[in-house]
């Protein structure tokens, strides 16, 4: 048989079909992310009129727009913040934030510190793209060292954020890193985080071949996904600590879900706890 | 006062903006013109018709927007028919005819600007034999004007790749 | 525990001697504010203080946030989760806080900011006394927009603005201001909270149709104000900080835009008439008005009873309303009488005031520090008289 | 990239291999050939036509019409929703 | 390489056909900027991007921070350090900076501010023009201040205008904004970069006594601007946000505070006459007289040329300092035309325009979304002709 | 001999001291962290007219007002911002940060994250009172659980921060915890970290009587003092990750170097790195 | 309009503010009057003189501050001398003879206020012996509202001391 | 807490005990007694007088005239750098 030219997706019902195509440029991975955690979403058996997705400001931010639930494209940085008076106002709603690197650890980063300190119950997608893509490719806080941005032209020099270490040293109560081609274990991570409490975390590394790539030798969207195919490793053992992401042809990619309440005290990094106890007794 | 709206239209990642560009600052600073170059910004803008605005005069421009072009360079077949619409009616329509089928009562000129530029070596180029072409064609900006600004914007390593399209686009120009 | 009793226990109806930090707090309560977020601040700490003690009592949530760009992101996602929500900072915080609330202003998301305010610029003098921060509350946020603010003038009036503080954010669908200032929030007076039955109500406009029949967000009817569903309703809201449509969706019209922002204008400016409060004081046969409003009017009142005491036909137009700005009360005012405006502040609403005027208002000002005194109010009165 | 199938337990009663039907929705397409790269079984090629913005959807190549194992990578990896593949029962 | 051949790298003498983000990168660079701190926001973005790329080349410094909070900061802490330092943003980045910009003006911290603004409130339309951030300059800060604003109308401006900010910020000692506009930041034309010598310059009042003989960073001769040492040279001077007696030490005094406010403030207005530039395009007989800035008065222009040829007799008040407001232009203006103030905001000119003229200005207002066209204006123009 | 009555201090040059007495209360640490940092400072051999004290919005933001060097009293939240700009501008500065808990980790939390991040050249001295004293004692980030303040009247419930774990998981160059009794390790602490280059983290626990101490039964000043000196113990051993500070009698209170260039690799926790390399290649 | 201007003053602990609420609260809740509490706040008022400052009158109080009191207790030395200069000329002073040593011209009364408090158990509670003290001495507030005003305001298990400590300034005042 | 004395080196070529004659200035004191308390050697008491603020700053005790030990505690641990001792030499 060939293909069937038709006019609707059996996902168009998760999304709000009628904004379809999206913003998003060829090769981008955004779209992707947004369709596996709607299917995660829909078969998790949680009641969809419950779920809530609150974005910020980035490629990524345009999340909440194109999700079929209730959405919230907020200001930049402040999903989390957002996120946190919608909870705490109406527990029984199921929250995600969907945001990109730039919003939620450069502008946003002290509200995702106060978040998991607290442990507020929230799911935050991150999708890595390693640069500020909305506003034209400027480096971020996970921009490589050494790779070439719009405000970086001699390339990065800063020492940039390994996600998965900074939330496991914080503490969260689960975090996983995938990419927009892993999106089998992707959905199955949704799924796991969907089922918990507390703090979650997933970062999904995403092709931007108009912010970064073609800058960057890693050229348009399927040759990113390639490269993700070709180093993308799920090393089960490596600590978050050590899941440095070396974006190098001869490098692993070290994939996973470096902090999983199942596996808590299996030698991975404990979160950071802080004083305790009735002071002064 | 005589004013010259131009508008060069295709999709991104065609140079619709460079060649823009080249013509507002061939015009401005080698053809003793007055020149303005706007272009539309934002993520909507992406992956879709992409265009490039430039007003000529020889004397000061006030308000900048090029909103019924008397000149449009077309080089996909979604922006020349959103774009088209805007051409007066009595504009004169340039396009790349690898690319693009269209109906116009007008002057108009085609090109075949992409196989040129891939007979040339790279299809990136298109862009300046259009440029020339449109030199050629409409006499807007001299050609000298126009190759001063090339040697003075692209890159060292691609001055004479550029040129040698442009000059390509102005030869069939003048046959045209 | 019956209904009615848990009911009595968020409003403390009787007689109260407490300081206005502590009424606007009550007011909250009273009004079913359900959630408080805010980051400390003097001189308006004690009321996060004073909710960080009652709101868990009676089912509400108090959640101190790690700066006031948080709590002022905290307090609009609360309010779309259907809680009526509000945060209370001062001149500092409230600077931080302008870019979320015009977020809150451009989705029409109901909420109270109170600012107590202290001597400006930046640090200033933090416990000390200032009304300098109210053309803030008009223009502290890119892009236009007219906000509600109202100003009180004792602990009573901390209270009962804070009630109707939050009954104008939910029939306008806005942010609304309690402009207070250090004097009002840190004196301690009698403050009388009425019974729950007879305290003001009004609410959010609700959708009318069940979710699924094509619900436009924001799609306002003769009165501008679009019914508000709230998350976990149903409805399947998309709600963005870019220039939207009916449907909620962005959109790059500058025709929408500018329609838009034009409607979000008119439906406060349109109610101007019933939301500028003022209070007239011996005004009737009044050669002298004094125009005053906070902490200074108690003084301007002090000072004109003085002046009539002395003979001078003094009066007192106290602004309640700071904006909408009384610019008809005023002008009225303006054809009668000579105008003296007293403030805490180098003139902020003298300016206002000038725009309808003929002339210039005399100007009774001081940047702050001490709650200006009724001597150099009665001075002017009695210069211009 | 393993396929489903190839994850089947082996212990399963029958080992049917599915079958899968592909659809496509060319206007959504913004032709970044994640479908037709990541197909397991290839199945998918460029189209010579371009939809309206210029872009070659998929097609299913010639040759290939048996082979979709409905493994539903191309449905989960389109950024645009515009593939899916539905099992053909009864085969 | 000599000293001479790196100035000439710093500034770009020649013809150039850059946009106006560039161009105002261009005037950072000529004006000698040093450090230039900033965050990416459309459509300031380019601003941040051509300095990244050049700064290093000329010995200064670029730095990408976290956030707008933090850029400001930077910028601050720069200053004192001795360098002529920038950001540039647009309205939500704006918003987020006012509370530093607060400090700097109660520290009297020069520096520039570039709002290429774009229309909101909110997030509004990121990529679109607008001019609806020109109250904000004033008054988005707590507590009273003065600051000068510019309104730049090209290319050309956007660089002779950043040079300009930059020496008015040195002189009197205060953050400097430029109020531009996206249709003015993405435009691409010619601006001519003189040479350097050319170039306008003026500085920071500096002390003349050695470190040691008890220096008061803030005691302020007749020109109401005090001088400035800088961290590193001595003078163990202490800056602090909270009120500060000439000393810079902080005080609980309600006197202090008020002069303290009155001089930052005075030190603006007093200068109000050289500081408003306006340019007048055929007022001299004109009957109806359009007040515009920024893009605007591009439009404008044309309108009023259109008019002109169409018989009217219109002119131009082309205003370039939008603070201090060139009120006594339009006062005097007023008393020998009619007025037609034409803005991308929902009459923020305007309104101040009023407080300056008897009667109400005629107002061509638009959100923003795209730049005002004549036709609109030119209509008001035939209108009130 | 009994004691001389006097009017000057061998102190007084390196302060402001015409301001004295200062702000504080009586029981408070800061006047003794101030001192010791300046006298750190003086011995350093550092040329004081090139240093630099900048410090945000809180009773140790106060501390910039009476060093005498000069010394910046910014806004809240913002004093490593400001920093940055300070040193980026005049890299000659040795350029120390003076600040509290909330200021440096509540509101200014992003700033501290990023810097970190960049390895700005500074040293950042935290006065861990935990709790925002300025303001009457409200719960802050290292506010310990189940503790009393104004705005945790039923005791804090979030967990807080553990600041030395924070930093070194973050990967700040030298890091150490000592309180405001410990003033000659603290001393010693101080003159280590004007030596080093990069980012340099002192944590100071100092008694807040009227903010803290009276409404947790630690007492008075003197008698929080009397809790370090008893539960104080310099575990060497010890990873920032367990510092825990447990504010109890029965448990000892961690201080010592956490993070130390020259026990770099000795177990002690890695900093937190991110990606790196020429990407693509 | 009858108007009594009133300062309390003392050092921080002493519980100044807490006189000063009662003596308002008493005031306006239980004694028919107008009343209006203010007093001093910042870190520069810590661990220094602290005051309190109670308006009371029979009519609305408009401008509250307390500028020149008529009447006047102090608990410290130190608040002595810095607020003595603003008691008016004829007004009357109250003072913890334990702590306090002054001269002033018109009325004047001292208690010791701080043993008393001891001799009860609690130094704390010297507060309340001033205010009965006060209420005995000035006739400004009945005793009655000030022990409604004790009883509804402090915790349960301090209402009987600090009612005795009221009762014992109370009846020293009625002797002095 | 170690006194600095038994912290001296016991190859020390000869054992000086240093003495230390104690500074106050009382004006500056706020009674937090830590000079007191942490005195490795006791020296000090709360002097019976109260200084303007009411404070009874610290004083040399009877009886240790001669026991300062000149180990700076007291001067560092002051917060109001309100006491501090200095070596006695000659002793
Ligand atoms: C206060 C503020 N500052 C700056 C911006 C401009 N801005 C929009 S998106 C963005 C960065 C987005 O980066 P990221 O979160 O990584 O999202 P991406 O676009 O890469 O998906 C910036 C700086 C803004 N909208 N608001
Ligand atoms: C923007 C802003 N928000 C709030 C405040 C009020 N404020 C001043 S200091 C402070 C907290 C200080 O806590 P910390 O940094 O721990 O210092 P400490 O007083 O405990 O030494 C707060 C919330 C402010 N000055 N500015
Ligand atoms: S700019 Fe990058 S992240 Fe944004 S839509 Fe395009 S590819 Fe995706
Ligand atoms: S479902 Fe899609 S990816 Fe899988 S075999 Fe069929 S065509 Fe290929
Ligand atoms: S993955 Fe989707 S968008 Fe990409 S080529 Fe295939 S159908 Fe087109
Ligand atoms: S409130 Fe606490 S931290 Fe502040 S000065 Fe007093 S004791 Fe020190
Ligand atoms: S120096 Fe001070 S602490 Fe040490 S022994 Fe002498 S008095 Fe005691
Ligand atoms: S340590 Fe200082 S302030 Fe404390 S009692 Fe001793 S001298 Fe007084
Ligand atoms: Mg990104
Ligand atoms: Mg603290």
């Amino acid at each position: 048989m060939s293909e069937i030219v038709t006019t609707t997706h059996p996902t168009d019902p998760l999304l709000r079909a009628e904004r379809l195509p999206h913003i998003w440029c060829p090769g981008c991975g955004i779209g992707s992310v947004t369709a596996c955690y709607m299917s995660a979403l829909a078969e998790s058996g949680l009641p969809l009129d419950q779920c809530v997705v609150v974005s910020g400001i980035g490629c990524t931010g345009r999340v909440a727009g194109y999700v079929n639930l209730d959405s919230f494209h907020t200001t930049h940085g402040r999903a989390i913040a957002f996120a946190t008076g919608v909870k705490l106002a109406n527990p029984r709603l199921q929250v995600t934030v969907f945001s990109g690197d730039g919003d939620l650890f450069a502008i946003g980063g002290n509200h995702f510190l106060h978040a998991v300190r607290r442990n507020t119950d929230l799911l935050v997608v991150c999708v890595n793209n390693f640069n500020y893509a909305m506003t034209g490719g400027q480096a971020g806080p996970t921009t490589p060292r050494h790779s070439f941005t719009t405000t970086t032209p001699r390339g990065a020099t800063d020492q940039p954020f390994n996600l998965q270490h900074l939330a496991a040293a914080l503490g969260v109560v689960y975090s996983a890193r995938w990419t927009a081609l892993h999106l089998r274990q992707l959905k199955t991570s949704f799924s796991q985080a969907l089922q918990l409490h507390g703090f979650r975390f997933v970062e999904v590394l995403s092709p931007c071949p108009v912010g970064f790539g073609k800058a960057n030798d890693l050229g348009e969207g399927i040759e990113e996904m390639e490269f993700y195919r070709a180093q993308g490793v799920v090393d089960r053992r490596i600590s978050p600590a050590e899941a440095l992401i070396e974006m190098s042809k001869s490098t692993p990619l070290p994939l996973g879900v470096f902090v999983d309440p199942e596996r808590q005290g299996n030698g991975q990094a404990g979160p950071a706890k802080g004083a305790d106890g009735v002071v002064g007794r | 006062m005589t004013r010259q709206e131009v508008r060069l239209a295709g999709f991104g990642g065609q140079g619709i903006i460079l060649a823009g560009y080249l013509l507002g600052k061939a015009a401005a600073l080698y053809g003793g013109q007055h020149a303005v170059l706007t272009q539309v910004y934002g993520p909507e803008a992406r992956g879709s018709a992409c265009n490039a605005d430039v007003m000529l005069s020889d004397s000061p421009i006030d308000f900048p927007e090029v909103r019924h072009p008397s000149i449009m360079a077309v080089m996909s077949q979604e922006a020349a028919e959103s774009f088209l619409p805007s051409l007066v009616g009595d504009g004169t329509l340039l396009f790349d005819s690898d690319l693009v089928q269209l109906d116009w009562p007008g002057r108009r000129f085609g090109v075949p600007a992409t196989s040129i530029a891939d007979q040339l070596g790279r299809r990136i180029v298109a862009n300046m034999v259009m440029l020339g072409f449109l030199s050629a064609t409409t006499g807007l900006v001299p050609p000298e004007a126009l190759e001063e600004a090339i040697r003075t914007t692209v890159r060292a390593h691609t001055i004479e790749l550029n040129l040698r399209a442009f000059e390509a686009g102005y030869t069939r120009g003048t046959a045209a | 525990m019956t209904v009615r009793q848990a009911h009595q226990e968020r409003v403390r109806t009787g007689d109260h001697f407490i300081n206005g930090d502590v009424a606007c707090a009550e007011g909250a309560l009273a009004a079913g504010c359900g959630l408080f977020a805010g980051y400390p601040i003097t001189p308006s700490t004690e009321i996060a203080e004073h909710l960080a003690r009652r709101l868990p009592e009676v089912g509400g949530t108090f959640v101190q946030m790690e700066d006031e760009l948080g709590s002022m992101a905290a307090v609009l996602g609360a309010s779309w989760a259907g809680a009526r929500a509000m945060t209370a900072t001062s001149g500092p915080g409230f600077s931080l806080m302008q870019e979320n609330i015009g977020w809150g202003v451009l989705t029409e998301t109901p909420c109270v900011v109170v600012d107590v305010q202290r001597p400006g610029p930046s640090t200033g003098l933090p416990t000390q006394t200032s009304q300098s921060d109210v053309m803030q509350a008009k223009w502290g946020s890119h892009g236009d927009y007219e906000p509600v603010a109202y100003a009180p003038a004792s602990p009573q009036e901390m209270f009962d603005l804070t009630v109707l503080a939050f009954n104008t954010a939910d029939r306008l669908r806005i942010p609304v201001f309690i402009m207070a200032d250090e004097a009002v929030g840190h004196i301690t007076e009698r403050v009388r909270i009425p019974a729950a039955e007879a305290l003001p109500s009004s609410s959010r406009p609700r959708p009318t149709d069940a979710p699924g029949n094509g619900f436009l967000p924001f799609k306002a009817g003769p009165g501008l104000v679009p019914p508000m569903a709230h998350a976990g309703e149903g409805y399947h809201i998309h709600i963005t900080g870019l220039t939207h449509t009916e449907r909620g969706y962005p959109t790059n019209s500058a025709e929408v835009h500018d329609r838009l922002v034009r409607r979000l204008s008119d439906k406060v400016l349109r109610r101007a008439d019933e939301l500028t409060l003022v209070e007239r004081v011996w005004l009737d046969d009044a050669q002298v008005a004094v125009v005053a409003y906070g902490g200074t009017a108690r003084s301007a009142r002090q000072a004109v009873r003085i002046a009539r005491e002395r003979g001078v036909r003094a009066g007192l137009l106290r602004l309640i309303t700071l904006w909408p700005f009384p610019g008809a009360a005023i002008a009225q005012l303006g054809l009668q009488t000579r105008l003296v405006v007293a403030e805490s502040n180098l003139g902020q609403v003298a300016r206002e005031a000038e725009r309808y005027t003929a002339g210039q208002v005399y100007r009774v000002t001081h940047a702050g520090g001490h709650l200006l005194p009724p001597e150099p109010i009665l001075e002017a009165i009695l210069e211009r008289a | 990239m393993a396929t489903l199938a190839s994850r089947r337990p082996i212990d399963s009663p029958r080992v049917v291999r599915p079958r899968g039907q592909v659809y496509t929705i060319p206007v959504r397409c913004k032709g970044c050939k994640f479908c037709i790269e990541f197909c397991p079984e290839d199945v998918l090629q460029e189209s010579p036509q371009m939809n309206s913005k210029g872009y070659h959807f998929p097609m299913v190549a010639p040759g290939k019409e048996a082979s979709c194992v409905q493994c539903g990578f191309c449905t989960l990896v389109c950024p645009e929703m515009a593939i899916f593949t539905l099992e053909v029962t009864g085969a």
